[in-house]
C-alpha cells in the first residue's frame, strides 16, 4: 500500500467506527497524541492515589476504611490498565514515569488539592469520580482499541466509586451539625476544582478539535462540563447540600444550569505547578520510585538468575 | 455468628473475648501498618499486592471483632466493668459493635502481637514481619479451623484461603531479596535479625493461650512453632539466608504491654472517633 | 491579663479572638515541630538550643491562649456558638481554659501559618523554616509591642526579648549552612526554595488582621512585610546564597485552611485529651 | 618528684579530701575508671533524653509539656557538663559518642524500658530521677574535682525533677479511676528496673572496693539501694499507690525494710542488649549521629573559612 492508502485505510476505519489496533498503520499524531493523553490519565490513577491514601489510616469506620482502601487500591489497578494500554503504542512503561517523575507529563490538577478532612473522601468519590465518568464514558467508544477495552474496566469501577462518595455525603449530611458542616465545606472546595476538570473552554481547548476528528474525545469540554453540572446540582439538593455558586440558575428556555465564571487563572496556575500539593504529590512520587529501586534491581537479578539457571539446567541435561 | 461453646467445660467467657481480640487486633494494625504502602509501593503490581493483603486482615479483623462484640455484650455486668481500662469504651451506652472495640480501646487493652506494630522502615523490613507473621497465621488458623468454638472455625476457614496467598507471596519475595542483589540480601538478612526478637511471643502461650486450648476452642501453639520453624527454614535456606536461633525474645502484646509504636499508631487510627464521638458515619 | 480595648472603636470581640489565635496557634505548632528535635538533634549543644527555642514558643503560646480564652468566656453566646466548629469545644462546660483550646479544637479551627506545620523533614528544612518565621516574628513583634491591647503588647513585649535569640539564632546558622560545605549549600538552598512559597501568607493580611490594624491592635504587615525583605535578603547575601523571588504563595492557615500535615500534627498532640475526656492532670 | 612520691601525692590528697584536679598527677587506672565512669553517666543522660522525650508532642497540658520539655533539655544540659568533665581526663566527646555508637561504652539500663502511657513521665521522673539523685549526691563530694563540680549542678536540677515527677504521679492516684490505674502501671512496670539501677549486689559488684578507695564511690550499692527503698515506700504509701513486691516489710530490728529477691537474670540480660529498647535506643542516637554528620561538616567548614579571612584580613593590613 502508499502511504496515502494507509492514511485513507485508517480512515475508513474511524468513518465506520471500527477500532485501530496495535498493530494497525497510524498517523504520527495520532499515536503521539494518545500516548500523551493515556500516560497522562495513566498518571492520574497513580496520583489520584495518593490524596484519597491520606485517609486510610484515619477511617473513621472499619467499614469505611476498607471501602476506602479498596477503592484506591482500585486506582492502582486502573494505572495498571492505562500503563499497559499505552505500552501497546511503543512507550514503556519506565518511560512514561521518568515523564512524571521529571515534570514533562501531566496529571489531572484535581490531585493537587489537599484532602483536609473524612468529608474530602465523599466530596472526591462523588465530583471528582463523577466528573471523571463524564469524561471517560465516552472513551470506552474511543477508536483505539486497548484504550476504549481499558475505560470499559475503569468505568465499571468509577460508576461505583462515584457512588460510595455520594453515600458518604449523604451520610454526613444527615448527620451531626458538625458532619453536616463537613460536608458543606467539602463541597466548598472541591465544587470548583471539579468543574475545572473537563479543562479548559471549548474556545481555549488546544487539541480538542483534531481530538474529535480522530474519535479520541467525543464531547467538547464544554458540553461535559454542563452534563456534569445538571446531574450534580440534582444529586446536591437531593441531600441537602448548597453548591457554592451564587450565580447558578436553572435556565428553563437552554434547559440546563446556568453557572458562575470560572476562575481559570487559579486553573492554570495550578497546570503550571502551583496547587496547593504539586510538589507533594509529585514528591510522594518521586520518593516511592528511588526508595523502590532496590527492591525493582533485586526482583530483575532474581529473575535473570533463574532463567540462567534454567538454561544451563536444560544444557546439562542435553 | 453465634456462640456455640455450651459443651465446653474449662471455659471462661472473658478468655475467649481476649483469645479473640489477640487475633482480631493482630490482623487489625497489621493490616493498618500494610495500607500505608498503599500509594507508595516499589512497583505499582506490588502496591496493589499489599494493598490486597492489607485488606484481607481488615476484613479478618471485622469478622472477629464483630464476634467479639456479641461475646461482650453478652457478659454480666461485672465482667464488663472488668474486662477493659478504656474510659470511653466503659461509657458507650447499650451494646458496643466492631468499631468501639477498634477505636475506643487504649493500646493496654489492645492485644496484638508486638511484631505487627513495628513500623515498615522499607520494603525489606515489611516483608520480614509479613514472612514471620503470614508463615504463623497458615499454621494457626490451619489448626483453627479444628476449633469447638464455630464462629472461630468459620473465621479460620475463610483466613486460611487467604493466608495461603500471603504465605506464598512473602515467602516469595524472602527469596527474590535474598537471592537477588548483594544490597537485597543484606537488607532482608538485616530486617529478618532484627525482627527475630517478637517472633518467640506468637507461640509462647500466655494464661488465655493455654485456658483457649485446654478447652480445645484455641490450638496447641507448640504444633504451629514446630510448623513454623520448618517453613521458615526452608525458605530461608532458598533464600540464601541465614535464620537467627534462640536469643532473647520479647513479650508481652497478647497481655497488653507493647512497644512505644503502638500509642502512634492509635493516635492517628482512633483520632476522628475520637474527635468526633457518638456519630455515624 | 485583662481586655484592654474599650477605646477602640472599629473593634469585634471575635476578630480579636482570631487574632490571638492566629499568634497562640502559630506559636504552638512552630514550638511542637521544633521540640520533635529534642534528643535528635546533629550537636548536643544545637539540640538544647532548640529545645530551648520550642520552649520559647510554647510559652509564648500559653500566654496567648489564656488571654483568648479569657476573650472567648467574654463573650455573648451566640458569638461563642459561632466562634468554633470543633463539637468538643462547644460541649465544655463553664470557663474555657489554655488547654481546651489547644487541644480540643480541630484543624479548620486553627488558624496558625501553614510555614509552621511543615515536617522537620531535616535540619537545613528546620532551620530554612525558623529563619523564615524568626525574621517575620522580629518585625512582627516589634510592631506589636505598640498595640493597644495591652495584654498584646505585653505577650509582644516578653517575646521581642526571646525572637531577638531566636532571629540570631537561625540567621547564623543560614550563613554557616550556605557558607559551610558545597553539600550544606545545596541542602539550605533547596529547602528556602521550596519553603518560599509559605512566606506570601504571613505578611498578607486577612480581614482579621485588616480589622484589626484599623482598630490600633494588630500591627500594619506591609511595614513588616518591607523589614523581613530587607533583612532576609541581606542575611541570604552573607550566605552566599539565592533567596527566590515572587512566585505563587499558598495560603489559608490564617483562616483555617490547612495543608494536609496539620491533621497528624493534632491527631498526635490531642491524642490524651480526647482519649481521656474531662481530668485533670 | 620521683613516681613513687607522684602516687604518695595522690593519696595524701584522697586521704585529706582534697580535690584532683585535671592537671595532677594520677594513677592510669583511675583516669580510665573515671573516664568510663563519667562517660557512662554522660551517655546515660542523652539516651536518658528519649524515653521521655518519647511523650513531649503528646503531653496532656500545655503546662505539663512545658515541664516536660525543659526537663528533657536539662538531661541534655547535664550530658554536656558530664562530657566536658571527661574530656579533661583527655578523650574527646566524638570519641566517647563513638563508644556510646558502637556499644562499647554501655548506659544506664533503666533507659531500656519503654515510655507507655503518660503515667510513664511521673514514675520516670519520682523513681528513676530518684534512684539517680541517691546515687549522685554522694558524688558531689567524689575526689575529682570536675565531675565533683558538675554533679552539684545535676543534682540540684535532678532533685527538681524528681519532685515534678513525684507530682505528676500524685496527681494521677487522686485523679479518675483511668488515672489511678495508670498511675499504678506504671509503678508496677518501673519499680523492679528502678532498684536495679543501683547496680549488682555489694557481693557481685566488680569495681566497688577500688572505687571506694578512690572516692568516686561512697557508699555500696545495697546501702543505697536500701536507702530509697526506705524513702520511696514512704511517698508510695502517701499517695495510695502499692509497691508491686509482696515481700516487702518493715523490718523494725534493722530500721529498714525489708524487700523481695531481685531478678538478676532480668538485669544482666538487659545489660547485655535485650532489654526491651536496647535496639530503638542505640538506633535513635546513631541515627541522630549519622544524619547529623553534613551538619557538623558544615559548621566545620564554615569556622575554618572564617578563621582563614581573619588571618588573611590581618596579613593585609599588615
Amino acid at each position: 500500500m502508499t502511504a496515502q492508502s494507509f492514511e485513507q485505510h485508517f480512515q475508513d476505519k474511524l468513518d465506520n467506527e471500527v477500532s485501530i489496533e496495535p498493530r494497525d498503520w497510524m498517523p504520527d499524531d495520532y499515536r503521539k497524541t494518545l500516548i500523551r493523553q493515556i500516560s497522562q490519565h495513566a498518571h492520574s490513577e497513580i496520583v489520584g492515589m495518593l490524596p484519597e491514601g491520606n485517609w486510610i489510616t484515619r477511617a473513621p469506620s472499619l467499614r469505611r476504611k476498607a471501602v476506602l482502601l479498596a477503592k484506591v487500591q482500585d486506582e492502582g489497578g486502573h494505572g495498571l490498565y492505562l500503563y499497559s494500554a499505552a505500552e501497546t503504542l511503543g512507550i514503556t512503561r519506565d518511560e512514561m514515569l521518568g515523564q512524571l517523575h521529571s515534570g514533562k507529563a501531566k496529571y489531572s490538577s484535581i490531585f493537587n488539592y489537599p484532602t483536609l478532612t473524612w468529608a474530602d473522601m465523599g466530596a472526591v468519590g462523588w465530583l471528582v469520580d463523577g466528573a471523571a465518568i463524564m469524561n471517560q464514558v465516552p472513551l470506552c467508544r474511543t477508536s483505539y482499541g486497548p484504550y476504549a477495552r481499558a475505560m470499559v474496566r475503569v468505568c465499571k469501577e468509577e460508576s461505583f466509586h462515584q457512588r460510595q462518595g455520594f453515600e458518604i455525603m449523604m451520610r454526613l449530611a444527615e448527620g451531626s451539625e458538625t458532619q453536616k458542616k463537613m460536608a458543606q465545606d467539602a463541597l466548598n472546595r472541591w465544587w470548583w476544582p471539579s468543574i475545572m476538570m473537563f479543562g479548559p473552554k471549548d474556545d481555549d481547548s488546544a487539541h480538542s478539535a483534531q481530538s474529535m476528528a480522530w474519535r479520541i474525545k467525543r464531547f467538547s469540554n464544554d458540553e461535559l462540563r454542563q452534563k456534569f453540572i445538571d446531574v450534580t446540582v440534582e444529586q446536591a439538593k437531593l441531600i441537602g447540600l448548597t453548591i457554592p455558586d451564587p450565580d447558578l440558575k436553572w435556565n428553563e428556555e437552554k434547559g440546563h444550569y446556568d453557572f458562575g465564571a470560572i476562575n481559570w487563572d487559579e486553573f492554570w496556575n495550578v497546570v503550571k505547578g502551583n496547587g496547593p500539593c504539586n510538589k507533594e504529590r509529585l514528591a510522594a512520587r518521586q520518593n516511592a520510585w528511588n526508595n523502590g529501586a532496590w527492591v525493582r534491581d533485586a526482583a530483575l537479578a532474581y529473575s535473570e538468575k533463574r532463567k540462567e539457571r534454567a538454561e544451563k539446567q536444560a544444557v546439562d541435561a542435553a | 455468628m453465634s456462640t456455640q461453646h455450651s459443651n465446653v467445660s474449662t471455659y471462661q467467657p472473658v478468655n475467649l473475648l481476649y483469645y479473640t481480640l489477640q487475633l482480631a487486633d493482630t490482623a487489625l494494625i497489621n493490616g493498618h501498618r500494610l495500607s500505608e504502602w498503599c500509594g507508595h509501593g516499589p512497583i505499582l503490581e506490588q502496591d496493589i499486592a499489599i494493598s490486597n493483603i492489607a485488606l484481607d486482615h481488615l476484613g479478618a479483623a471485622r469478622s472477629l471483632y464483630q464476634y467479639a462484640a456479641e461475646q461482650f455484650n453478652n457478659l454480666n455486668e461485672a465482667d464488663k466493668k472488668n474486662a477493659f481500662s478504656s474510659p470511653l469504651l466503659q461509657q458507650v451506652v447499650g451494646a458496643i459493635d466492631e468499631d468501639d472495640l477498634a477505636y475506643l480501646r487504649d493500646g493496654w487493652d489492645y492485644r496484638n502481637l508486638l511484631l505487627v506494630e513495628q513500623p515498615n522502615q522499607d520494603w525489606a523490613y515489611t516483608i520480614a514481619r509479613s514472612f514471620y507473621l503470614d508463615t504463623f497465621n497458615f499454621f494457626f488458623y490451619r489448626e483453627l479451623t479444628q476449633s469447638k468454638d464455630k464462629s472461630l472455625a468459620a473465621v479460620a476457614e475463610k483466613s486460611l484461603k487467604e493466608v495461603t496467598y500471603h504465605i506464598r507471596w512473602s515467602s516469595e519475595w524472602i527469596i527474590r531479596l535474598g537471592d537477588g542483589t548483594a544490597e537485597s540480601k543484606e537488607r532482608i538478612q538485616n530486617a529478618l535479625n532484627e525482627y527475630w526478637r517478637f517472633t518467640g511471643e506468637m507461640t509462647h502461650a500466655t494464661e488465655v493461650d493455654n485456658a483457649m486450648h485446654a478447652a480445645e476452642i484455641g490450638v496447641d501453639l507448640a504444633k504451629v512453632k514446630a510448623n513454623w520453624e520448618e517453613r521458615i527454614a526452608k525458605v530461608a535456606e532458598e533464600a540464601t539466608l541465614t535464620l537467627p536461633t534462640g536469643g532473647w525474645m520479647q513479650e508481652g502484646g497478647k497481655e497488653g504491654r507493647h512497644t512505644e509504636h503502638l500509642g502512634y499508631v492509635l493516635a492517628e487510627m482512633q483520632f476522628m472517633q475520637r474527635a468526633y464521638p457518638n456519630m455515624e458515619w
